[in-house]
């Protein structure tokens, strides 16, 4: 099968992660989003390393696994310290500062 | 010898600034010291006048050149003197009237406190209006021209207190101003032309330039000239100016300072006589002057401001000379020099009387004033006579010739200039009879009552002057001035003291013979011959004609005044006069024409620009700032404090970010 | 670069086949670079065998790895792993002391390494790709590697500023929270507080982050280049919000900043795998030489994507973005206030020193390295993003009211100028952007430094009414904070100067007159909020409730005086540090 | 390499500024001397300067050049033509004038005295600051190197401008302190956006020829190794231009000028119009001119007309103040108007003028300013309004202040005028209708100054007034020795024209002009 296509679902994924970061409220969420669109990459990533015939491609996608899992452990701890003294995970309510 | 002629300028320098600089502990002695080093500079310049008679007409002139004073490339301005018979003129005049007046002076500022400072001015002006007709080039002339124009600033505002001597000092320096602004244009004019300005090479090459080009300096002379000489369109200054105190009013608006016009005119005489066009206008200007300062002097009742219209009618005669050329420049001279004596002993006259009635001003307050004081009244007749013409004094040689040359200028331009001298005659012997009658004769007008509204400003000063009048003559007091002088003190008319009535006695005799000795087989001609040139005119009727016919409008113009003063009484009030007559004493609304035209509209511009420079001029800055301020405001309002939005940003941002990379490409 | 030729030779066969036969192949935990990189000899090889008989493939040779070469990056790492091993077991009152010692030694020690290299010619002469093509080692590197360590070293001084609040419960306190992850005002703080717990995790984290800047200027690979900034980034969201006073505030500086990051990082991964689908690699080398098309030899698969510009293009548009992202370049800036704002002020210091070099240094090495060939897409493109950020930069920040965001604005302004030396596309703009970031980092950490002196009940007085009348207060202070502003502004005899003329000067040069007007005017611009904030200290009555400027330690103290010395040297005599950007000024390819 | 006296004479003010700032709290009097001292020094040196200047010798003259930023092309380059001798002169003279006079303006009531707080120690150290930058950048010949010093000098006279504000004042002292600071932040940014646009000419510059050394350029213009597209010199020209005449100040970037001096004390003013703004006449004339003569030439015409725009404008508004300092702030404007007209009329008097313009403006201005502020700071007001009668009660004081304003508007005899007339006869010369335009400043001078010493000096003595002391002999000390200069200058200008006239050769020459001949060649 052409691997263009998986192109195509990368792209397409990673335009949904974008739009739900620019939609959704919820922290988490939006984090999952952000999850999302690195996913997207993973699949370009592994798509280009067949069309190449080069495994770069597929290397780089655990290289950005362990990246992903990283942004996690450091991303849950941020929000969720945030949802403990705000009892709220939007990212809405955080705009104390502005202007 | 030529080693002396700075000394002229030096002493009275000198005396100028020690005065001046010197402090208290010189009021005790200053006017002795300023009086003193007027009379040196007068010895030295008669020294220099026996010594120039000593030598042969041609090599009378001496040069005395100190130092480079502007040295720029080809523009060079020296320090240098130049003493030639025109110069030699005015310096004995100057420094003889002047000593003269130093001496006056010391008796009528007696009781002033500022007497030191005075004599210092007096000083500053003799030296400046030595320089002034000593220079041998015109930048020199200029520096000259300006330190009188400062002295006179001076001294007319020496009662600085008074606003009015305020602003006539004032008014008299910007006049002069304008004035100055031709000399000034002329200087450049002949650098741009000669390459120089000092007197020799300019008037020596003078006829080689355009003539367009020497009409042009000619009429810029002739402004730096009406503007000293407070001739038409510049005089206006001049009637104020006699709110200094006499002495200045004889000696430099009056002898001097003045005349320092006609001086220029006749110094340029190469460049005029060269520009027709320009002499047309010199003679035009004192002819009109002449006629103007004389209907001005026979409408005033202020007998210093009478003196002032005739004063300016006078010059106007000698420019008118000056402006026929060689035929008249001689004259022009003599004129001045006799008007130096006669105008400064009528002044001086007017002064002591001033001095008898409590510094009042007023002719219709005076009457029969011959009995009170007699030397007073002699000298100031003797300068009455000299000043219409009455036959044999000075006044009659002098304007007689310059009748007789206006009358040879020829043709319908001499015709007229003929009949505007003889009527100028005319009038002068009206409106001087009509000062000498309100004055000296007819009944005494001169019981005032307390006038009422005097009384408030009755001050402690008043108790001094009272002393002065017991003592003898009242100095103004530097106190408050004449404006304050005490209420309901009778003025009781006596002689001024001995060093006020000499000097006026010396000058009567001046004005008795001067005219008389400058006209023995015409010496004075000939002595000015060889700087001025002097040709004969030759007047289409003969002069016996003419000097009759003067002599008939003379009496004329002093028959009317006698019909309207001498025969019935003065009203102490002025009637309301004639529609001329009330113009006149408006000085026939030039001022109010000056007022509303130059300062008001200049009021007007002045605040008007102010409101621009701080609207427009600063508005624009000040905008722009406000509009970036508030683009900022604006701007900042995006970041409104939700993450989500920045998100939007960088997205957006990132889409333009492939589109323009994506249209790069495509272009 | 050598190494990649082998990589381009590559048959697409053998690797299917390792794919099949040697699944234990990718477990190379190495840069993927030793995979292919190894391949150069053991390909050939490998393929005769299989034409003969599928026997499980020979060992592949381990990398070699330049560790001399690498010293800086592995001191500052392997000090990061011991200071978090200190955390671990060395009691708390002694941990403030170890770590403070430990990360100060080390950075040190890292800074001697990169002048050991610099000195042994790795800038110039020597100057070379290690670990195996991962990591550049060449002037510019250094250069930076270097004033990220000199910045990070000065900072971290102020980390560990206890002078400044009163001593809590006979403890003394720094800026940083008792117990992060305690709810602000909870018991559980409160208690801890009473404990005299001190976040000394900082350090550490400092130290990540400091390695991972280390890196990224000189990633001479796409993956490099994006673990770098991963490993930079996210001990910097976690130090964002670790304040001790106003933590609403930090955590929400911290919320923003990950989410926005971890989006830009998104966006940067895609372009990079565009990139490699273009390019077939991820290596500079080997891109440029694509995009030249002096690539060779070229298999149909490569063939074919090359041919596709828009691959190139998009995914440039994109890296490109994570880049400006971290610059902090408009329209990507937007965090920059926020964040500056709520960290902690030694964290922002630090962040806005360290953070702009690692960043700029990464987009010089993409620009001139991989896309020279690309000039003329990319130089229009950054010069309009130079220009806004330069406009914009400078005429929000007029109308701020906190001295942080408004040094936030002014950074953003910089990086306009910054941007306006990298357009120019010429060694003399390297050089002279190197020199404006090292000139700026300093001063910009010596600016936050005395902004935690100035401090009132709630912390520090970062309002700029508060500052009304400092002057008259404690005039060296705000005599101090008046050179760096002047600096900022750009006025000449301050390092702001010489700097601003290097960058208009190479501008100048590279043809972007326009860029020199606009940097001009939006100077002018900027020129008068700094002056605003001079006039407010120096001329204005100081209040009755203004704040009190705190008698710092030694610390904050040395990073302040550095910051005068380099802003005044780098502005009286700059010549030998002008010299020094020269000489880095050429990257290894 | 012999003592490097120029550098010396800038060094001193400088360290004596470091110094001064240094002197504990408690010794404000001992800061004073020190200044005073400093600033006597400098004077001598500067006095050193102009005996060991040549006239005839080399256009620049105790040349000093160092390496300095060879990445910028930029070298530490010193030398003196007879301009920048005049220049130095004056500046080194008019310091310690300025030091005396303001003795006590910046001593604050103990009250507010803190131990870190010494306002005195600042206000003559800034001082001193500035008159080191303004001496160097007289004798910059590096481009890069005056451009550093042009745009340093700011901030000093910044502070000075909005730290110490005059006392008397109209409304609170809430209202004074935001006039002040406005002034003085109006101040830094005209002069800082000049800089600004100047610093694009100076990299312009560096695109084009490479280094910044002005003979050098100068040099390699003349032979031909450096050429430049007309477009590009206009440009570069007008970036320099522009900076220098927000600084001289020429119509319409003029009206930072009367809010600075009318808010600032009277020395600071002093500092400001008769020193630092030189800087910017100073730099027409030496680098507009020789760098770009054709753009110079090509843009003659419309730079007279500002000039005499700003001639007669000034004037006229100066006759529209209230408040006497601005009054002669706008003057100055005025002045300034002779000042670029003289340097752009092209002509041998018109530059020699403009020279001696500079220097007998500063001095007649630093009378006339410090003699007002003597006064203002008797009174408390800046009103005009508020005077009148002061001659009565003070007349010493009322006699310098007539000196001065018979300086100001050139009274023979008095060094301005034979500047002016200079200018004058050499605007003429070239432009004769500019030069009539400009003759009516000579009217409107002697307008705005008598009108000005008739309302506050003469007159009955007002109420207020009556208070007033006499000059103190301080203040006396100060103002003497400047008059006597104005006389000495005013009847004997040679020393100064001697100096500077070889530098007027030289730029003539540069701008490839010569003095137009006169019509008919006079016998001489």
């Amino acid at each position: 099968m052409n691997p263009v296509n998986y192109l195509y679902l990368a792209a397409l994924l990673f335009t949904i992660g974008a739009a739900g970061v620019l939609i959704r409220r919820n922290a988490i969420v939006v984090f999952m989003c952000v999850e999302l669109m690195l996913n997207a990459c993973n699949l370009a990533f592994v798509a280009f390393s067949r069309l190449h015939g080069n495994l770069d491609g597929q290397i780089i996608a655990f290289f950005t696994m362990v990246v992903a899992a990283a942004e996690v452990v450091v991303g849950l701890a941020i929000i969720v310290s945030l949802f403990r003294s705000r009892h709220s995970a939007s990212v809405d309510d955080a705009s104390l500062m502005k202007l | 010898m030529e080693n002396l002629i700075a000394l002229l300028v030096a002493a009275p320098l000198l005396g100028a600034a020690v005065l001046l600089c010197g402090g208290r502990r010189l009021d005790a002695a200053g006017h002795w010291l300023g009086t003193l080093l007027a009379a040196a500079s007068f010895v030295v310049a008669a020294v220099l006048f026996f010594g120039m008679l000593g030598r042969g007409a041609e090599d009378r002139a001496l040069h005395q050149t100190l130092y480079t004073w502007v040295p720029v490339e080809s523009f060079r301005a020296d320090l240098a003197f130049q003493l030639d018979q025109l110069s030699m003129t005015f310096v004995l005049l100057i420094t003889g009237v002047g000593t003269l007046i130093h001496v006056y002076s010391i008796g009528y500022m007696e009781h002033d406190e500022r007497r030191r400072r005075f004599f210092g001015y007096l000083n500053l002006f003799l030296a400046a209006m030595l320089l002034l007709v000593l220079a041998d080039n015109y930048l020199l002339l200029y520096f000259g021209w300006e330190g009188v124009g400062l002295a006179s600033y001076l001294l007319i505002g020496f009662w600085q207190h008074k606003p009015s001597a305020a602003t006539a000092a004032k008014k008299a320096f910007l006049v002069n101003r304008v004035g100055d602004i031709g000399l000034s244009i002329a200087i450049m004019l002949m650098f741009t032309t000669f390459g120089t300005f000092a007197f020799g090479p300019v008037l020596a090459t003078a006829d080689k330039a355009s003539e367009g080009t020497l009409t042009a300096i000619g009429l810029m002379l002739l402004l730096a000239a009406c503007g000293k000489s407070a001739q038409v369109p510049l005089q206006s200054w001049l009637g104020d100016a006699m709110e200094g105190p006499t002495p200045v009013s004889a000696l430099i608006h009056a002898a001097t300072m003045v005349t320092a016009g006609v001086y220029l005119i006749t110094r340029s005489g190469a460049i005029f006589d060269a520009a027709p066009t320009a002499q047309t206008a010199v003679v035009t200007v004192g002819a009109v002057t002449l006629l103007f300062g004389a209907i001005v002097g026979c409408a005033k009742d202020d007998i210093k401001k009478a003196l002032a219209g005739s004063t300016m009618s006078q010059i106007g005669y000698m420019v008118l000379a000056a402006g026929l050329g060689p035929i008249g420049y001689a004259f022009a001279i003599m004129h001045l020099v006799t008007h130096g004596f006669f105008k400064a002993g009528l002044f001086l006259g007017a002064g002591s009387v001033m001095h008898g009635m409590n510094d009042e001003v007023d002719m219709r307050k005076y009457g029969g004033l011959r009995a009170y004081m007699p030397v007073t009244f002699v000298t100031f007749g003797l300068g009455y006579l000299a000043i219409i013409g009455f036959p044999g004094l000075s006044g009659f040689w002098s304007k007689d010739k310059i009748i007789e040359a206006a009358f040879a200028k020829g043709g319908t331009e001499g015709w007229i200039l003929g009949a505007v001298t003889l009527l100028g005659a005319g009038i002068t012997a009206y409106y001087m009879t009509r000062v000498m009658i309100m004055t000296f004769f007819g009944e005494k007008r001169w019981q005032p009552a307390p006038d009422p509204h005097r009384a408030p400003d009755v001050e402690p000063a008043a108790a001094d002057d009272g002393r002065h009048l017991a003592a003898g003559p009242v100095g103004s007091p530097a106190a408050e001035g004449p404006a304050g002088h005490p209420a309901g003190e009778l003025p009781d008319p006596h002689e001024s003291p001995r060093s006020m009535t000499v000097p006026m006695i010396v000058l009567a005799f001046g004005s008795v013979f001067a005219g008389g000795l400058f006209s023995i087989n015409s010496a004075f001609v000939h002595w000015l011959e060889p700087v001025t040139r002097f040709e004969h005119g030759h007047p289409p009727v003969s002069a016996a004609v003419i000097t009759t016919a003067t002599l008939v409008v003379l009496l004329a113009g002093a028959g009317l005044a006698y019909a309207q003063y001498g025969r019935r009484p003065v009203p102490v009030t002025a009637p309301r006069g004639s529609l001329l007559t009330r113009a006149a004493r408006r000085d026939l609304l030039q001022d109010d024409f000056n007022h509303v035209v130059l300062v008001r509209g200049g009021e007007h511009l002045t605040r008007s620009l102010v409101y621009v420079d701080h609207t427009l001029v600063d508005g624009v800055v000040n905008g722009t700032a406000a509009s970036v301020g508030g683009l900022s405001g604006r701007l900042r309002k995006l970041q409104n404090g939700y993450a989500r939005s920045y998100a939007v940003s960088m997205f957006g941002g990132t889409a333009v970010l492939i589109a323009a990379t994506l249209l790069m490409r495509a272009v | 670069m050598s190494a990649w030729s082998g990589s381009a030779l590559s048959a697409p066969g053998v690797h299917s086949l390792w794919t099949e036969s040697a699944p234990g192949g990718t477990a190379d935990a190495a840069a993927h670079g030793a995979a292919s990189g190894a391949a150069h000899e053991a390909a050939h090889a490998v393929a005769r065998m299989t034409l003969a008989a599928a026997r499980p493939v020979e060992r592949i040779p381990t990398p070699k790895i330049e560790y001399a070469q690498l010293a800086p990056v592995l001191i500052v790492l392997g000090a990061a792993v011991i200071a978090v091993l200190l955390e671990a077991f060395v009691p708390r009152r002694f941990r403030h002391y170890a770590q403070l010692f430990l990360t100060v030694v080390a950075l040190a020690a890292a800074f001697a390494a990169v002048v050991g290299l610099a000195a042994g010619g790795h800038a110039t002469t020597r100057a070379g790709i290690a670990a195996m093509g991962a990591v550049a080692v060449d002037g510019p590197a250094l250069f930076l590697q270097g004033t990220i360590l000199l910045a990070s070293l000065v900072a971290v001084f102020t980390f560990a500023e206890r002078r400044l609040d009163p001593a809590d419960h006979g403890h003394r306190v720094d800026s940083f929270a008792a117990e992060a992850a305690a709810v602000p005002g909870s018991e559980q703080e409160k208690a801890a507080v009473r404990a005299g717990f001190t976040t000394t995790e900082v350090f550490p984290l400092a130290l990540f982050a400091v390695a991972g800047m280390l890196v990224f200027p000189a990633a001479n690979d796409l993956l490099t280049l994006f673990i770098a900034l991963e490993v930079f980034s996210l001990p910097l969201y976690l130090l964002c919000a670790v304040a001790r006073r106003k933590r609403l505030m930090s955590q929400e500086a911290a919320v923003k900043y990950f989410l926005l990051g971890a989006f830009s990082s998104a966006f940067l991964l895609f372009g990079i795998a565009l990139l490699y689908g273009y390019a077939g690699s991820v290596s500079y080398g080997r891109i440029a030489d694509v995009v030249d098309g002096s690539a060779a030899p070229v298999d149909p698969a490569l063939a074919s994507t090359m041919g596709n510009d828009a691959l190139l293009l998009i995914g440039f548009a994109l890296v490109l973005m994570g880049l400006l992202f971290k610059v902090g370049a408009v329209p990507f800036h937007m965090w920059t206030p926020d964040v500056y704002q709520g960290a902690p002020t030694p964290v922002t210091g630090f962040m806005a020193a360290a953070t702009k070099v690692a960043a700029f240094g990464a987009l010089l090495r993409l620009l001139y390295v991989v896309l020279p060939g690309l000039r003329w897409d990319w130089r229009p493109v950054m010069w309009g993003v130079a220009i806004v950020t330069m406009l914009a930069g400078a005429v929000v920040a007029i109308t701020q009211t906190d001295i942080k965001r408004l040094l936030a604005y002014s950074s953003i302004a910089h990086a306009g100028f910054i941007l306006a030396g990298v357009v120019a596309a010429t060694p003399s703009g390297v050089s002279s952007v190197l020199f404006y970031l090292a000139a700026y980092s300093f001063v910009t950490i010596g600016a936050f430094a005395v902004v935690t002196l100035v401090r009132d009940a709630g912390g520090e007085a970062t309002h700029l009414a508060k500052w009304a009348g400092l002057g008259r207060r404690s005039p060296l202070v705000a005599a101090v904070f008046g050179v760096f502003l002047l600096a900022f502004a750009g006025i000449p005899l301050t390092s702001g100067f010489t700097g601003k003329f290097a960058v208009f000067k190479a501008a100048a040069e590279g043809g972007a007159g326009v860029l020199v007007v606009v940097g001009v005017i939006s100077s002018a611009i900027a020129a008068f909020f700094y002056i605003r904030v001079i006039v407010l200290m120096f001329f204005s009555e100081p209040q009755a409730d203004g704040p009190t400027v705190a008698v710092p330690s030694p610390l904050t103290m040395t990073t302040i005086g550095v910051g005068v010395a380099v802003t005044l040297v780098l502005g009286l005599a700059p010549q030998y540090f002008l010299d020094l950007a020269g000489q880095a000024g050429v990257f290894v390819r | 390499m012999s003592f490097p006296l120029l550098t010396a004479t800038a060094v001193l003010p400088a360290a004596g500024a470091v110094l001064t700032a240094a002197v504990p709290a408690g010794r404000r009097t001992a800061a004073k001397w020190l200044a005073l001292l400093v600033s006597l020094g400098t004077l001598v040196l500067a006095a050193v300067v102009t005996v060991r200047f040549e006239p005839g010798g080399a256009r620049y003259q105790l040349t000093e050049s160092h390496a300095w930023i060879a990445d910028f092309g930029v070298r530490y380059e010193l030398g003196v033509d007879g301009i920048g001798v005049a220049l130095i002169a004056l500046t080194a003279l008019l310091i310690p004038f300025i030091v005396a006079a303001g003795w006590n303006d910046a001593d604050e009531p103990a009250a507010t005295a803190t131990r870190r707080w010494r306002p005195t120690q600042g206000f003559f150290a800034l001082i001193l600051m500035v008159e080191a930058m303004v001496i160097l950048s007289f004798e910059a010949t590096d481009v890069f190197l005056f451009y550093l010093l042009f745009e340093a000098m700011l901030i000093p006279m910044y502070f000075l401008i909005g730290g110490f504000g005059d006392r008397a004042h109209a409304g609170s002292d809430e209202h004074a302190a935001a006039q002040r600071s406005y002034a003085a932040v109006k101040f830094l940014l005209y002069n800082l956006i000049g800089g600004l646009i100047m610093l694009a000419a100076v990299v312009g510059l560096y695109a084009v020829a490479g280094n910044f050394s002005l003979p050098g350029i100068v040099e390699a213009r003349a032979s031909g190794d450096l050429t430049m597209a007309t477009s590009t010199e206009r440009l570069l020209f007008l970036g320099f231009f522009f900076a220098f005449a927000v600084k001289a100040p020429l119509w319409p970037l003029h009206t930072w000028l009367p809010n600075a001096m009318g808010e600032a004390t009277a020395p600071v003013a002093v500092l400001i119009t008769a020193v630092v703004d030189k800087v910017g006449t100073f730099a027409m004339l030496r680098f507009c001119l020789q760098l770009f003569p054709e753009a110079s030439r090509w843009a003659t015409p419309v730079i007279v007309v500002l000039a005499l725009v700003s001639i007669v404008y000034g004037a006229l508004l100066a006759v529209g103040q209230r408040d006497i300092k601005r009054l002669v702030a706008y003057a100055s404007i005025s002045h300034f108007g002779f000042i670029v007209l003289g340097i752009f009329a092209m002509t041998s008097q018109g530059q020699s003028g403009a020279t001696l313009y500079m220097v007998n403006h500063g001095i007649s201005t630093a009378v006339l300013m410090l003699v007002a502020g003597f006064l203002i700071s008797r009174r408390g007001s800046r009103l005009i309004a508020d005077y009148g009668g002061v001659q009565k009660v003070a007349p010493v004081l009322a006699g310098t202040f007539l000196i001065g304003s018979l300086a100001t508007l050139s009274l023979p005899g008095l060094a301005p005028f034979v500047s002016e007339f200079l200018v004058l006869v050499g605007t003429f010369a070239r432009y004769p209708a500019a030069g009539i335009v400009a003759t009516t400043g000579i009217v409107l001078a002697a307008l705005y100054t008598l009108v000005l010493y008739q309302r506050t000096m003469t007159g009955p003595v007002k109420e207020d007034v009556r208070a007033v002391k006499d000059l103190r002999p301080r203040e006396l000390l100060v103002v003497a020795p400047l008059i006597a200069l104005l006389f000495f200058l005013g009847v004997f200008p040679k020393p100064l024209t001697e100096i500077v006239d070889p530098a007027v050769r030289h730029t003539m020459s540069d701008v490839k002009q010569q003095d137009p001949r006169p019509e008919v060649e006079a016998a001489k």
